[in-house]
């Protein structure tokens, strides 16, 4: 259980950091943002500026420290602010609409291309030597390096501008009555442009790895005492070679998880999928800085979650982390 | 009965100029070159040599186990009538592991971490024959006892046990199917000498009441010499010299087996200066002409330079690959 | 050593060939006044001040020789032709054509010509953010390894935090703070937030060479430290050191891209990034202008795809296991 | 001369444990070793691995720095923590030969330029022309001819043994007093090992340098050493001349090595000691006499203290109750 501990102990503490990251980007930037804003926005409601105030200490006479415990302490009672651009609702209101589109657009595409590129990747380590494979590797090469965004408008103007099979953008037909059969089939047909941009752009990245993980694997000698076992070709390929290759895998899926997630940001919003990457992009144009904050923790944490999930996994998996060993 | 008896004289094993090697770039690695010997049943044969004269490849040869751009170019391997150098992929699978089985150097790396060792015993047998969960299971624990490994270490992953342990787990792996042959490459090379000593013991032993036959390799010339009945002496691909292991100690000919023998400090006899063997082993893309030794040869004489001995029997149970020793009877 | 990784480097076909298209991106940013055709910035509206002010110029000077009605007439007649010139040159939304091999935008300007210039500024992000991650990351690397202990401890934690933190939200959160639009932020953002990939996997180089014979004979034979680190260490490094800068470019083009496309840097300057904001905002995906948002993706998808090749080589020739047998 | 250039006493030396769940635990890789090393005279340490003589080699090397005990070179305590000027007239005296030769060469450097690196860091020989024919012949000595085919080879361009000789050769270039060789043969191809072991023997000769050679096969230690150590999980068992401690070996686990160790000159099949377990772990190492479960002759005291070393014949020393 020290794994157990240790990694607790690291969720925790990279949750701090990007906390403490949040209190003080803003405070650390030249020239003082807020106050500049505050001077640019000078018709809007009193109220609306009392937030600023509020959100970055301007004005406050306390001293930095003193501001950050106040911080702390809101945030620990959940108290993320105020949002700017919809006064007066509070921050926490705002981003309650759109996590779980994020949540169920974003969780489901990195799931599928997870599971996608990891069995694509074991095929083409298997097959190494053959024409598809190459293949299979070089198209992936290319496919990712696409920008995420470039890719969904690539997608936007093939398969819903130009052949209008998919609609344009949105998470829903909005005429629609919610909880029906209906409104789920629409959710379904406006979320598979973005998933597929997601999956896409995101599976080479587990392709490549679990293609270098096997390759590295299947050098080793245990392999060749299988095939002299005379094992059947599909328990190698499974339990003997996967189950040690997608161990690092995994660990490498955790660590890129965060830029997956910056891609799914981006593809919300050139699809204007109202989820927490449409809203990020909306505070950062309307320059709601409370709202922008919050989401950049909200994503924090998922990431930091989504992490330590993947940590769990390598415990099930891997018997010798399980004692607590390499 | 007549039959039977001829059945019992023939060799478990023959093999009869096989050539093997890999192919790259540059040409075709004579990693075994016109390699032949017999193993009787039960027999132990030792094969030894320094790193990189073929002895791996030769064991991987026989388990039809050589990997992608390597192949046996010619020769036989017969093995209960059968030659194994023709056999397609299906009959091979029949006998791997069934008839003939492994043990590798590294019990580290030839174990599956992820597995555990129950799984990795078991999973043999059902491979190869319709077996319920507890009937493998508890042929895996006999065996398992065979090497004095507890009960209690059948759920174990392979990093929870020692070394010595991994590597009696491999020998009870090898075992699991009751074969006729074990091949065992430098299956104790990584293991202390204690260790190692208690894994030959147990060998040793098992062969004695189940009655297979193994093929030892290692470059350890003077801890072959103890242990096996028959000695191939290998350089560059090939057998310079072959026969009984005692005549072998005895009485070496080949001035590379001298060379090997000469090696290894003894540990209780008279101190004298030791020579080992000058230089290092050929490159087998391009061997040098004549007898591949010559270059390194102490007794080097003129017409090793020209052509290559072929290995001929000199006294019972004795042939050697050398000039120095062609036509001479040895008394 | 050093030449015998070089001419396996040359002789890897996909090192050969991801070189190849780096070395066309470079040809065509150092080369980009000679081969662009137009300004890449001049629009439609620009082109008519300009010759209108010209064409002011050119008849005071011809005035004192030719008369007035002559002179009014030619001046009306080369504005006319000018006119002429410059709509049939700089059409708007036009398709590619010969006179524009890649269209032209909505303002008229010449897509072609903006994406020869555009790998400059692009180019020129990508790699200097690459040198500024690779050099913080060496940086880094070489003092936890120097140092050791404590400073190491801090150092690989605090790169394993970042490593977690999702780099995308952070930089579009500071690139929102920052009210300077132009390419220094830019550079800042992405190599102060992308450092710690890199960090990590120098790291632990550092330390696993550190333990290795060599240093230890070095340290018998009493060098110091800093000659170990510098000398010994850093050498066996230089295939890692590179890959690692092939990494941190190809991701700080795609950050480029990505902050420009948001609008979250100077979107008065030719990037490919500033290309398809403008493409973007222009709704050049609704209008059907294809010609303006497809060039720049397949460009950056290239030169990704370069400096993958690149790295897949080097992998190989440090892996052997990898390579194709 | 019966000086004694290098001698240990009672020295320890723990690694913590890094680990949460060993938290504050220590491997114990050395245990209370004490011995002296006579000026010219070649001292081997036998043991399996894991039996602390790598550490030992390390300590002695300053790779490491001793837990506790004193270590005492030519008659002054070498203190944990020394001034450069001591730490390079240190090393200039004790030099060390790896078992991994390839891994002890920079892949970056050609043999010329490693071996020109004690040269300078000692200024020894002083000028470039002087420097450059002193490795030609130190390179001639260590047999590797012409020097100047070498020197500018890089290391993954010469055979095993080629490259312990340069090993060996960079060692020896400072003109050491003192060598420590960690098992500087295990890894070469048997063909090697002796005509190694005999160069090593004629250069201690030559260049008259006292030796600590390390190896887990008894029998070439009897061959290179005039005294023989056996340790065991990170203590002394035996120490003794090198023929005593073969011949007459005392402790339960020289006897087991001896017995274990390939001799086909004893007879092919004979009768041999035989014993179960491994080495124990050194985080919790057995109470009393570390060796007890494995010993073929274990009693019940023995699991009770560590047995002290206890003198049974002339400069014979052994650690059992027996």
């Amino acid at each position: 259980m020290a794994y157990f501990a240790r990694k607790i102990g690291l969720l925790l503490f990279a949750l701090f950091v990007a906390v403490t990251l949040n209190f003080f980007i803003p405070r650390m930037m030249p020239g003082d943002p807020a106050q500049d804003l505050i001077d640019k926005m000078q018709g809007i409601p009193l109220e609306s500026l009392e937030a600023i105030r509020a959100a970055f200490g301007v004005d406050s006479n306390d001293p930095l420290l003193v501001q950050y415990g106040k911080y702390l302490l809101n945030l620990l009672k959940g108290d993320l602010g105020i949002s700017i651009s919809r006064f007066p609702t509070p921050v926490w209101r705002v981003l309650q609409v759109a996590i779980p589109w994020t949540v169920g657009l974003m969780g489901t595409a990195t799931i599928i291309s997870f599971f996608l590129g990891t069995l694509i990747g074991i095929g083409v380590a298997w097959k190494r030597n053959t024409k598809l494979a190459s293949f299979t590797v070089g198209l992936f090469t290319f496919v990712r390096s696409f920008p995420y965004f470039w890719l969904g408008l690539l997608l936007i103007y093939f398969l819903a501008f130009r052949l209008p099979i998919f609609p344009l953008g949105n998470a829903y037909t909005p005429q629609l009555q919610r909880g029906t059969m209906e409104f789920f089939f629409s959710v379904l047909r406006h979320a598979i442009l973005p998933a597929l941009t997601i999956v896409i752009s995101s599976m080479g990245a587990w392709i490549l790895t679990m293609r270098n993980n096997m390759i590295n694997v299947l050098a080793e000698d245990y392999i060749t005492v299988a095939e002299a076992k005379g094992l059947p070709l599909r328990r190698i390929k499974t339990l003997y070679a996967a189950k040690n290759a997608i161990l690092p895998s995994i660990t490498g899926f955790a660590m890129s998880l965060g830029f997956v997630v910056g891609g799914g940001l981006l593809t919300e919003m050139v699809f204007a999928y109202p989820g927490v990457g449409l809203m990020l992009y909306q505070a950062v144009q309307s320059k709601d800085y409370p709202l922008m904050q919050a989401i950049f923790l909200f994503i924090s944490a998922a990431v930091l979650v989504a992490n330590f999930i993947a940590d769990i996994a390598i415990l099930i998996l891997d018997p010798r982390v399980r004692d607590g060993g390499k | 009965m007549i039959e039977l008896d001829r059945l019992e004289m023939t060799p478990l094993l023959q093999c009869k100029n096989l050539v093997a090697g890999y192919r790259i770039k540059s040409g075709f690695v004579h990693a075994v070159d016109d390699v032949s010997f017999d193993l009787d049943r039960g027999g132990f044969l030792g094969i030894a040599g320094e790193s990189g004269c073929g002895k791996s490849t030769l064991a991987y040869a026989i388990m039809r186990l050589l990997k992608d751009n390597a192949t046996i170019e010619s020769g036989s391997l017969l093995f209960k009538g059968a030659d194994l150098a023709k056999l397609d992929e299906e009959q091979m699978k029949k006998i791997r592991w069934v008839d003939i089985s492994m043990a590798f150097q590294s019990a580290m790396n030839a174990l599956n971490p992820v597995l555990s060792v129950g799984e990795q015993l078991t999973d043999a047998i059902h491979a190869h024959e319709e077996a319920t969960q507890s009937d493998a299971r508890k042929r895996a624990l006999e065996v398992l006892k065979l090497v004095d490994i507890p009960k209690d270490r059948f759920n174990s992953y392979p990093h929870q046990l020692s070394g010595g342990m991994k590597q009696r787990v491999m020998i009870a792996m090898a075992l699991i199917l009751n074969p006729e042959l074990i091949i065992m490459d430098e299956p104790t090379t990584a293991l202390d000498v204690v260790v190692q000593r208690t894994i030959i013991e147990k060998i040793q032993e098992l062969r004695k009441t189940l009655g297979f036959s193994v093929i030892f390799i290692t470059h350890d010339l003077s801890l072959l010499v103890e242990i096996s009945d028959t000695l191939a002496i290998m350089y560059a691909g090939k057998i310079v010299e072959y026969g009984a292991s005692e005549s072998l100690f005895n009485r070496p000919l080949h001035p590379y087996t001298k060379g090997l023998m000469n090696s290894f400090p003894s540990l209780t006899g008279m101190i004298k200066r030791m020579g080992g063997i000058e230089g290092k082993p050929p490159d087998l893309l391009k061997p040098p002409e004549g007898c591949r030794f010559h270059p390194r040869c102490p007794q080097a004489i003129p017409i090793c330079r020209e052509s290559c001995p072929s290995l001929e029997e000199i006294a019972d149970r004795h042939s050697v690959a050398c000039f120095l020793h062609k036509g001479a009877e040895i008394l | 050593m050093l030449k015998d990784t070089f001419s396996l480097f040359i002789e890897n076909r996909k090192a050969l060939f991801g070189l190849m298209i780096l070395v066309f991106f470079s040809g065509v940013a150092i080369f980009a006044p000679l081969i662009a055709p137009y300004d890449p910035k001049t629009n439609k509206v620009d082109v008519l001040r300009i010759v209108e002010e010209e064409m002011g110029r050119t008849t005071t000077v011809e005035r004192e020789q030719i008369d007035e009605f002559t002179e009014r007439r030619v001046y009306t007649q080369s504005i006319a032709t000018t006119y002429e010139r410059v709509t049939t040159k700089l059409p708007l939304n036009a398709r590619p054509s010969r006179q524009h091999l890649l269209g032209t935008t909505k303002a008229g300007q010449d897509l072609f010509s903006q994406m020869v210039y555009g790998t400059r500024i692009t180019l020129a992000v990508g790699l200097v953010t690459g040198l500024f991650t690779t050099i913080l990351a060496l940086t880094l690397a070489l003092l936890a390894g120097y140092f050791g202990g404590v400073v190491d401890d801090i150092i690989s934690l605090f790169t394993n935090v970042f490593l977690v933190i999702p780099s995308l939200p952070l930089m579009i959160v500071i690139a929102a703070y920052i009210t300077v639009r132009g390419v220094i932020p830019i550079v800042l953002i992405l190599g102060l937030t992308s450092w710690p990939w890199s960090t990590r996997i120098l790291r632990s180089q550092v330390v696993s060479l550190r333990n290795r014979d060599f240093v230890r004979v070095s340290r018998i034979l009493g060098e110091r430290p800093l000659y170990i680190l510098f000398r010994e260490i850093l050498p066996n490094m230089i295939s890692l050191v590179m890959a690692s800068f092939f990494t941190s470019t190809m991701a700080a083009i795609m950050g480029e891209a990505t902050l420009e496309f948001l609008g979250l840097g100077n979107v008065s300057i030719v990037s490919w990034g500033t290309i398809l904001y403008w493409a973007q905002n222009s709704g050049a995906l609704l209008s059907g202008a294809w010609w303006w948002f497809l060039p720049p993706g397949i460009c950056i998808a290239l030169i990704g795809t370069s400096f993958a090749l690149m790295n897949f080589a080097i992998d190989e020739i440090s892996n052997p296991k990898l390579r194709k047998r | 001369m019966n000086e004694n250039i290098l001698v240990l006493e009672g020295v320890n030396k723990h690694f913590p444990v890094n680990s949460f769940r060993m938290h504050g635990k220590v491997v114990h890789a050395m245990d209370d070793v004490s011995f002296s090393l006579r000026r010219g005279e070649v001292l081997a340490i036998v043991g399996e691995s894991g039996s602390g003589k790598t550490t030992t080699a390390n300590v002695m090397a300053r790779i490491y720095k001793q837990t506790s005990g004193r270590v005492t070179f030519e008659g002054r305590e070498i203190s944990k923590n020394m001034s450069r000027e001591d730490e390079l007239r240190y090393h200039k005296k004790v030099q060390m030969i790896f078992q991994d030769p390839f891994g002890a060469l920079n892949p970056t450097r050609t043999v010329g330029r490693i071996m020109e690196r004690p040269f300078v860091i000692h200024k020894i020989a002083g000028r470039r022309k002087a420097v450059e024919e002193s490795i030609d012949k130190i390179l001639i000595q260590v047999g590797l001819e012409p020097p100047e085919q070498f020197t500018r080879k890089f290391p993954h361009e010469l055979s095993g043994g080629q490259r312990q000789r340069v090993n060996i050769a960079r060692a020896f270039a400072v003109e050491p007093e003192l060598i420590l060789a960690d098992e500087p043969t295990s890894m070469l191809d048997v063909s090697n090992r002796m005509s190694i072991m005999n160069m090593m023997l004629y250069l201690k000769e030559s260049h008259s340098v006292s030796f600590i050679y390390i190896t887990h096969d008894l029998s070439g230690a009897r061959y290179m050493s005039d005294r023989i150590i056996v340790m065991y999980a990170g203590m002394i068992m035996e120490i003794g001349p090198a023929e005593k401690i073969i011949n007459n070996s005392f402790h339960p686990y020289t006897r087991l090595l001896k017995s274990a160790a390939p001799s086909p000159e004893m007879g092919l099949k004979r009768k041999r000691l035989i014993t179960g377990g491994d080495i124990p772990s050194l985080i919790d190492p057995p109470g009393g006499c570390r060796f007890h479960p494995r010993c073929p002759f274990v009693s019940d005291i023995c699991s009770l203290e560590v047995p002290a070393m206890k003198k049974i014949d002339e400069g014979h020393y052994v650690r059992c109750i027996l």
